[in-house]
């Protein structure tokens, strides 16, 4: 990764990307089954950090997210992206290229090769002609991992890391203020996982854009982030704030070291505590 | 199994040894592709072996062997020093696709294997499954059908529905696949307290680093290509474990040992 | 092993055709039922088929054998068009805009329940003549496979696709264009291989009852004419034009969704 | 969930009473609405035709009571219902053979598929040479209907029966016989269902068109005599009465499907 692309800017001092989440709330269908998701969350995320979102099923994590990404609205608090009004109650946000969203189960198109995936962006919002947007996503392409070479290729002959990789660029080359990332690494083994863990790291220490990464796996949140949140149960809200002071960059070291096992002690009991009661209740639910 | 009891050393059942197995397919194109290849490995009885690797390296192939669905091209499986030649209640598998009938209930499920070979009469089948049932807090499930259960409660119905017919062997694949991290931890520590009670001989099979390290006696690291087991890595940490054992140096280091053999073979690095 | 598997499978399906054939001929020959000696033998109906100048004027080799098959190819084909051109439009529209699918689908549900070779009777009446009324019946059918598959195609699109595509700043338009045709192809051209086989199945009670050619008619005035050998061979040549027409249907599916065949051909782990 | 981008992408809609789809009760109307006009203003074609309301004041009067129109409901129903219920018991056991014998699969297969794009209304002039009585002949054509989808659903049924499920019983020692009688068939349930629903369907079809052309009596008939005799009330009254009872017949078949499978509707 030598030389910066022309169109992501990473000056360090990031700029933009600062998010804050002001006691938002979230109710669905208030006048029937009154399902409470989010209750009273807050949250300051300063430009250019990563931040892990951890918690059980159900704690209403990517009901933030979706609230972040414009998908869905809050029914109180707001949200504030560089200072400018992202979502409040009577104005509800809209879905950008500002704020993209890696799926869980990826959302590459099936029907699209590589290159026209991750140049998708740039096309359709005609910032770029064609052949120009493809130069760049070529050149972005080379760049992470010389990827190049399968540019031609479609979604469903790639493996599932491959796919991961092509749908993060997907999402880079449209130079966003956060990448908002919904448990991309879930259903892969541990040796793809771990790669795709270094993936990820490298993009941002070189591009430094804000990262929301919603998580079930401890480990992974404190391998990656800055910044650890542990949310309860539904209806879900902030029960533990951990900031990871490990050096970057992260290596497989990291992972072993003494202070990441502090770390993880601080947490891993919040964190089984709500697993415990999510669990009990699901089951209740479904008796 | 009314009341799982310590069995005594010598008569462990559930000993496997494997003698360079091989077993292979033919591709479209006629050109043969081996799922495995010449595998030789034992796997002590009473323990809890896991067997790791990469998805796609033939661990399920392996099991499926074991298990006597498949029948190997070469060498020989023998369980307690008879050879497998096919399926049987000594060793019953746990599927990572759950495999419960879901047009029985789930009591059926659990009575369906001791009725079918009429082990015992229905009345006494019922009360063993309701014993086991209650014991994994399924009692008032039973007459509910599959579709009805959580992914966490169908795997304990699956390991009820195996446990009635007290084999010699439990294999497990990959059976808390798909389901979410925390339902997951629960439902090894879940495993882990029924293993410790009644060293019934388990293989494991699994994907994922932390769950092996946590659940092994053993860990047998079985490598892509070529697709057999070459290490094995004793797990000395203290039983009975609970999920703090995470958080230990001995755990570390263990687990810094079993990445080193992971990524001995493939530096999947770009 | 893969070669010798085929060539016994290839030997069994000969084996099963000459069974079938000869039973045929048995059953017709010898067995003492009436009812089997009424029927054509299939040597008869052969030596008809491939005769220079056979005795009913049907044959590979005569003209009219032709005409037949292109009067119901024809119509079999224009109404498939007719269907493909307002099918497949409405049921993405109905798929993609609520109102829409609420105006639609309660006017379809009322209509779909009534077999459509009942509307023979009144097509005749309201369309001038029987050509048009058999190519409405026909297009009748089509319409409502083509339709309500598209509709389930764009229903079964992966959400997570919409999403994306918002994010990365489509416009409606584009959604429609990117995400929401090519999401729904898979199942349209499911939906239109039952179409054209509706579309067979109808023309040929729509023939029967309301035209002057084409092959359904063929088999019914066949019979009328006592020329049973004939009744026989338009039947069969009515199932391979049925089949040759789903199969060039698969072809330009395929085609179209070259996506989907790699990930067909993914190796078994 | 509609996949509008203006619509919330959430599922669930307002709430209970808002359910009513009164754009679809717009749309009905406007369809009988039009009908009204185009008979009154006699648009081309549909001069003759009575109006919806002069359809259902000549069915309430003269055919409500007619003991001949519920005759032929009564003849329609029988032909369908020995056709279809001949079909299963025939079909449903060729699927499965076809399903679980390879060798008689590889044999006799490929003649079945030869002889399913044939439309079953080209059998007609066949099953009248060879059955012996017209109505035998018109049963084999809803036979035919209904015959070939049912072995073509329980076929693919056997071949989507689940792995796990038939080693884990052959694991706990069920015999072959355990085996087919309590995993095979019971997986095989939804795809039998599925054949049925779509028979069913088939066979109204086909049984109109066969009585059309072959018949003196049954719902068909009714239909066409209405055209020949140019009463055209009597083809839309028929037209409606074939809709009816089509439709009944799916809810019936619907019916005892969901019964066949109790742990599908519970889940």
């Amino acid at each position: 990764m030598t030389d910066k692309p022309v169109i992501i800017d990473s000056s360090t001092d990031a700029r933009f990307g600062h998010l804050s989440v002001q006691n938002v709330s979230k109710v669905y269908d208030p006048l029937g089954a009154h399902v409470e998701a989010l209750d009273d969350c807050s949250l300051e995320i300063p430009a250019g950090e990563f931040i892990a979102v951890v918690g059980p099923s159900g704690c209403g994590k990517s009901t933030l997210l979706n609230i972040l990404a414009g998908f869905d609205n809050l029914t109180a608090g707001q949200v504030l992206i560089d200072g400018e009004k992202l979502a409040t109650i009577d104005h509800p946000p809209r879905p950008g290229s500002d704020r993209v969203v890696v799926f869980q189960n990826g959302a590459l198109f099936p029907w699209k090769t590589v290159l026209q995936n991750v140049v998708y962006g740039l096309v359709v919002q005609n910032r770029f002609p064609e052949s120009e947007a493809n130069e760049m996503g070529m050149e972005l392409l080379a760049r992470s991992g010389n990827l190049d070479r399968i540019a031609g290729s479609y979604p469903s002959q790639l493996s599932s890391g491959m796919q991961r990789r092509v749908e993060i660029l997907r999402a880079l080359i449209n130079n966003p203020r956060i990448l908002l990332l919904d448990e991309p690494f879930r259903a892969m083994d541990t040796v793809s996982k771990t790669t795709m863990h270094r993936y990820l790291l490298e993009i941002y220490d070189q591009y430094h854009k804000t990262v929301f990464f919603i998580t079930h796996d401890l480990d992974e949140a404190i391998f990656l982030a800055d910044t650890v949140v542990v949310m309860t149960t539904r209806p879900g809200t902030i029960k533990l704030r951990l900031d990871v002071d490990l050096p970057r960059p992260r290596t497989r070291e990291t992972m072993l070291s003494q202070r990441f096992l502090e770390l993880k002690q601080q947490a891993v009991s919040a964190v089984h505590e709500e697993a415990k009661k999510a669990f009990e209740r699901g089951e209740r639910e479904l008796a | 199994m009314a009341e799982p009891q310590q069995k005594s050393q010598q008569d462990l059942k559930g000993h496997i040894s494997i003698q360079n197995l091989g077993l292979s397919y033919e591709d479209k194109d006629g050109s043969a592709v081996s799922v495995i290849e010449n595998c030789s490995v034992e796997f002590d009885p009473g323990l809890l072996n896991v067997v790791m690797g990469k998805s796609g390296c033939g661990k399920s192939t392996l099991a499926y062997l074991i298990a006597g669905y498949l029948k190997a091209d070469q060498g020989l499986i023998a369980i307690d020093g008879r050879a497998v030649t096919k399926p049987g209640a000594d060793r019953i598998m746990v599927f990572q696709e759950t495999a419960l009938w879901p047009w029985m209930t789930v009591t059926e499920n659990v009575i369906f294997g001791p009725l079918v070979r009429n082990a015992f009469s229905r009345a006494e089948a019922t009360s063993k499954a309701e014993e086991l049932l209650e014991r994994f807090g399924l009692l008032d499930f039973g007459n509910k059908y599959p579709g009805q259960l959580s992914g966490g409660m169908k795997r304990r119905a699956e390991i009820a529905q195996a446990l009635i017919n007290s084999p010699d062997i439990m294999v497990l694949d990959e059976p808390f696949r798909g389901l979410d991290v925390m339902t997951r931890e629960l439902l090894q520590e879940y495993y882990l307290q029924l293993f410790e009670e009644t060293r019934l001989s388990t293989l494991f099979i699994t994907s994922e680093l932390e769950e092996a390290l946590f659940l092994a006696d053993r860990i047998y690291v079985m490598t892509e290509a070529p697709n057999n087991i070459e290490q094995v890595i004793e797990i000395d940490l203290p039983r009975p474990r609970s999920y703090e054992v995470t958080t230990t140096q001995q755990y570390l280091e263990l687990k810094q040992v079993a990445m080193e053999y992971l990524y001995a073979g493939s530096e999947e690095y770009l | 092993m893969w070669k010798l598997f085929t060539q016994q499978k290839f030997m069994l399906m000969w084996l099963g055709f000459m069974i079938t054939i000869l039973s045929w001929y048995a059953a017709v020959k010898w067995l003492p039922i009436s009812s089997f000696q009424r029927l054509p033998d299939p040597l008869t109906v052969v030596i008809e088929w491939f005769n220079t100048d056979p005795d009913y004027g049907l044959s590979v080799f005569t003209r009219d054998y032709y005409l037949h098959i292109w009067y119901s190819t024809y119509r079999a084909t224009t109404s498939f068009i007719l269907a493909v051109i307002l099918g497949v439009p409405l049921g993405i529209l109905m798929g993609w805009r609520v109102k829409v699918n609420d105006y639609a689908s309660a006017l379809l549900s009322i209509l779909r329940p009534i077999p459509p070779l009942a509307w023979v009777p009144v097509a005749i009446l309201i369309f001038p003549g029987s050509e048009p009324a058999v190519i409405f019946v026909t297009f009748l059918v089509a319409f409502f496979a083509t339709t309500m598959n598209t509709l389930l195609g764009v229903k079964s699109i992966n959400s997570d696709y919409f999403k994306a595509a918002q994010c990365l700043g489509a416009r409606p338009k584009d959604i429609l264009r990117d995400i929401i045709i090519p999401g729904a192809l898979p199942s349209i051209f499911t939906g239109l291989q039952i179409a054209m086989g509706a579309a067979w199945f109808s023309l040929v009670a729509g023939e029967m009852i309301a035209a002057q050619y084409g092959l359904g008619f063929m088999i019914l005035e066949s019979y009328n004419l006592v020329q049973y050998p004939t009744i026989i061979i338009m039947m069969i040549t009515l199932g391979i034009v049925g089949y040759i027409s789903s199969a060039i249907i698969r072809l330009v599916g395929n085609h179209l969704m070259r996506w989907r065949e790699q990930s067909m051909g993914l190796s078994l782990t | 969930m509609s996949a509008g981008s203006e619509s919330r992408p959430l599922p669930s809609r307002p709430s209970r009473w808002r359910h009513l789809n009164w754009r679809g009760a717009v749309s009905v109307i406007t369809f009988f609405v039009l009908w009204h006009l185009a008979v009154v203003l006699e648009f081309a074609g549909f001069a003759e035709l009575p109006t919806p309301v002069q359809t259902m004041s000549i069915f309430v009067t003269e055919y409500l009571t007619s003991i001949d129109y519920w005759n032929s409901w009564l003849v329609s129903f029988e032909r369908v219902f020995y056709g279809f219920i001949i079909a299963q018991l025939l079909g449903i056991p060729l699927g499965l053979l076809f399903g679980t014998s390879p060798r008689f699969r590889n044999m006799f297969f490929p003649v079945f598929e030869l002889l399913r794009p044939i439309p079953p209304l080209a059998w007609v002039p066949i099953s009248i040479l060879f059955w012996p009585t017209n109505e035998s002949s018109i049963v084999f054509i809803t036979f035919i209907g209904a015959f070939f989808v049912i072995v073509i659903n329980v076929y693919d049924g056997v071949g989507n029966i689940q792995k796990e499920h038939m080693w884990l019983a052959r694991s706990l020692g069920a015999s072959r016989m355990a085996i087919f009688r309590r995993i095979m068939l019971p997986s095989v349930i939804p795809s039998i269902a599925v054949g049925m629903t779509l028979g069913i369907a088939i066979t109204w079809n086909v049984v109109i068109a066969a009585e059309m052309i072959a018949s003196d009596s049954g719902l068909g008939r009714l239909t066409w005599e209405g055209y020949v005799s140019s009463t055209p009330e009597v083809v839309l009254i028929g037209m409606i009465s074939i809709g009816l009872a089509g439709y009944l017949s799916s809810i019936t078949v619907d019916m005892i499907e969901r019964r066949m499978m109790p742990w599908q509707e519970k889940s």
